[in-house]
């Protein structure tokens, strides 16, 4: 069953300095509140994976949390760019940060594989472009049947994976319905999981479109109302467009990144 | 009909025209959701929208922010799991349409997305990256790229190729084993370019009124092909400029 | 867009000799119906595919229509065993019957890659059995990355299945929910596609649970109510237990067998 | 205590009682469910029920009559679809104990519910096959065997291997790759065998009670090892009975 525990507890426990993390959410769900308690407690060396970096990574390699990134698409969604993300590729700033390129299909395929106890997955993809030539997570294989030949790419399994869900119950049970991405998936690859949420209740009650986590298979979880903010919870809140927006201007400059971290994050006043 | 309009409403508009009821669409946020949308709001309402984040069939009665915005989850027909998306839906060649965006583009509809100047690992721009691009490239019945034209994105050769069109030319597609029709059109704020039967060179044969071939050329980083019997488009009617500017308005609202 | 058609005609268009052919359903939802009627229509030389051949395959195989059996449980659930599977394995009536059997694991995984558009899937399977030496559709691969050797099996692409769903409107889009099993994977994977449903409905309201196939991803639904019997429809009907019973003594002998199948499924009334 | 019990009542709640609450457990229709149920409803409150059919987490109030029982899906933490169950469930490792049953079993626990006698092409018994044992007895933490004792089931040599248990002895499942732990209890009508720990062949470590280790011999067809300390188990207490008899009823009633 997993615990239920204070965010800030979760975090020191389960996301340890130079672990794999994942923070997954696509676009919906995604878990902002335990990104900032990562640079809350100073986090170091962190190896982050995640399909679409949204603002969220961008907040956590400025602030120097990561020294690897895995990824997919590194945008802010309908804005642009995440300056704090190019200024760490082009300038290494604050710190040099590797970067290892995949594909959404790839990845997700390299999550699938994580989730099913496979050292791989096979998929359609890559083919003729030259994101192969950077890593060599990504290869050939040949079909035993037809003799074809695909692209293989490595099992994913984070140390700890953490993401923002609608529910739980008292033993831990998570509930998530909307978009619910690759969450699932990101989840069961990981050895660990955190999973923050919007409301404890006593009894989930079924919702269309749920993806229902059973307690034993997830390792905390912890009670963070509006713990998405600014990505959104499904029935709870809308996505603050504005912010993704205003993040344009506030992560541009490192100074004005600076103090919107230490304002908003390093000195929020906090939850217990 | 003689209402005024922008160069990127007509461009919008166009995009939309390609599209056909009854086809399905993997459509992204920007450009390829505004036109799709328009397009079901207008001649296509059969239309089927595909997003990325899951939802198959949606039915959004505003422009959606993100391709996760909850109107998306709300309207679709069914929502999905992203591996699902991509292994179920995108795979197997079952998405007829493809709408792809471009930094570069080259005359073989390559495209970059990457990475623009300088090494990979020391580039001078840095841009997002793949996202779902190189499969809907590899995989849908066909991919239409909407982008702006000019000489900085129309290039002689892309830094990175993101998502492959017809690689080097003829032939490349069924070499690299990529079963969907690749890039068919190219629609831009000038024009629209098809890709030739032969050469697989995209090869400008549509004008948006009032562009001449001169400037279009001028907006090409390569010597750009031109079809022998080039027509010029209709201008946008004044119910797809309607349709255009009120979808366009609900996403100011919202944000 | 899926067509709405009569059950006669879905199988008469959709269902042809020599066809490969997925009647999926597990336990719950299967689609038996089609089954019969597809006896009703005398086709023949099939190769029926299907993870668990339940009654409604001991049916078809006793009546003739089969040549060949993909399968990987063959039983009466919470019965016994299937006769008429057993007389043709065993004694070759009424024909020979051809199989090539699997582990569930391998069958689900078969469908993955069928609905995928890939030829082959991976799992850690079949492992040191004997299944692999009466088939070479079990073949083991290596992992690119990790060298360690797993298991492959090629994709399944029916030429049709058939499944039964609670509902569908009238474009065509199929819901079902409750135990869902394969069907989504079952329907994806097949060339044609035929969905009997218990309702047509002016709109699908969505329930918890449910699965929806999109209508332009189904060739045909027919309007069937009660087409599972004597398996169930979930919030529709439940299941014939005794029926489940009353065919261990029906299929035992093959003129009980015929007499059955004449008066039950050959001369029924059926409904247009 | 002194109440009359069946062998077969004797068996489910020696299964039974493997069982321990906080673990999850795969489990089949027939002694397994009954038994599964039987721990749940008794000493294991917690016990997490898994059934191939995609119910996480069934909590039965009555014993499901298959394994796509209602009751399951409308009980369960989650229902999945059926490929979900075997690989993210099932072939990770994630599930500690698996049940199954046998029509043949050797001294190594290998499993035959395939074909007796004869060819496979052209066998003298034709039984319902693999199933989701092969991957059960691969992947799960441990397996337990319910089985009744007689020489035609536990034989010196499975006519055919449905399902590994020790292979042909120590180090066979290290050298298969298989991850789980394999067959480490096999309970019959006569008592307990378990898997010794050094040669893996099934010992006899505890005797139902009145039952003999002649009989259980005689109900053997191979040499059976006998553990030097050998038990003789609780019979059912007056709860497990009451419990048992109940939820069989259940199984009459909606039958």
């Amino acid at each position: 069953m997993a615990k239920l525990v204070p965010l800030a507890d979760g975090i020191a426990e389960l996301v340890r300095d130079g672990d794999t993390v994942a923070l997954e959410g696509f676009t919906h769900l995604i878990p902002f509140a335990a990104g900032h308690e990562i640079i809350r407690q100073g986090r170091r060396d962190l190896t982050l994976v995640r399909m679409t970096p949204d603002v969220v990574y961008d907040q956590l390699i400025g602030a120097g949390c990561a020294r690897r990134l895995v990824f997919s698409w590194g945008g802010n969604p309908g804005v642009g760019s995440l300056h704090r993300f190019r200024d760490a590729v082009q300038n290494s700033w604050p710190g040099p940060l590797e970067l290892e390129e995949h594909s959404h299909a790839g990845m997700a395929n390299r999550y699938v594989a994580g989730a099913s106890g496979l050292p791989f997955a096979v998929l359609r993809g890559y083919t003729g472009t030259d994101l192969p030539r950077h890593t060599t997570n990504i290869r050939s294989i040949d079909c035993p049947f037809t003799g074809e030949t695909l692209t293989a790419v490595p099992a994913l399994n984070p140390d700890v994976t953490v993401v923002h869900a609608q529910r739980a119950d008292r033993a831990g049970n998570v509930q998530m319905w909307g978009i619910t991405g690759v969450q699932k998936e990101a989840v069961l690859a990981a050895r660990r999981s955190l999973v923050t949420v919007e409301e404890i209740v006593d009894e989930l009650t079924p919702v269309a479109g749920q993806v229902v986590l059973p307690g034993w298979a997830v390792t905390a979880v912890a009670h963070v109302p509006g713990g998405a903010h600014p990505s959104y919870a499904h029935g709870y809140s809308v996505r603050d467009n504005a912010f993704y927006v205003a993040w344009d201007e506030i992560s541009r400059d490192r100074d004005t990144f600076q103090e919107w971290i230490a304002r908003h994050v390093r000195d929020a006043e906090v939850q217990a | 009909m003689s209402e005024q309009y922008t160069a990127d409403e007509m461009m919008t508009v166009a995009a939309a025209r390609q599209l056909r009821a009854g086809t399905a669409c993997f459509v992204g946020i920007g450009l390829p959701s505004t036109a799709a949308n328009l397009a079901r709001a207008t001649h296509a309402p059969g239309l089927v929208l595909i997003y990325e984040s899951g939802c198959l069939g949606a039915k959004p009665d505003r422009l959606p922010l993100s391709i996760g915005d909850g109107v998306l989850a709300d309207t679709a027909d069914a929502v999905i799991s992203v591996p699902e998306v991509f292994n179920y839906w995108l795979q197997p060649g079952r998405i007829d349409v493809g709408f792809l965006g471009a930094a570069q583009l080259d005359r073989y509809g390559n495209i970059n997305t990457t990475v623009i100047g300088g090494e990979y690992t020391d580039p001078k721009v840095r841009l997002p990256g793949a996202g779902g691009a190189p499969e809907i490239a590899a995989s849908c019945g066909e991919v239409v790229v909407i982008v702006r034209q000019s000489r900085r994105t129309f290039t002689e050769r892309v830094d990175f190729v993101t998502s492959v069109g017809y690689g080097g030319g003829p032939g490349d597609r069924a070499r690299l084993g990529l079963r969907g029709g690749g890039p068919r059109t190219v629609i831009t704020d000038l024009g629209v370019l098809e890709a030739d039967p032969d050469s697989c060179e995209l090869t400008l044969t549509r004008l948006h009124p009032g562009v001449t071939v001169e400037r279009v050329r001028e907006a090409t980083g390569w010597p750009l092909a031109v079809a022998d019997e080039l027509s010029t488009g209709e201008p946008p009617t004044a119910e797809e400029l309607a349709v255009l500017r009120a979808l366009e308005a609900t996403m100011r609202t919202a944000a």
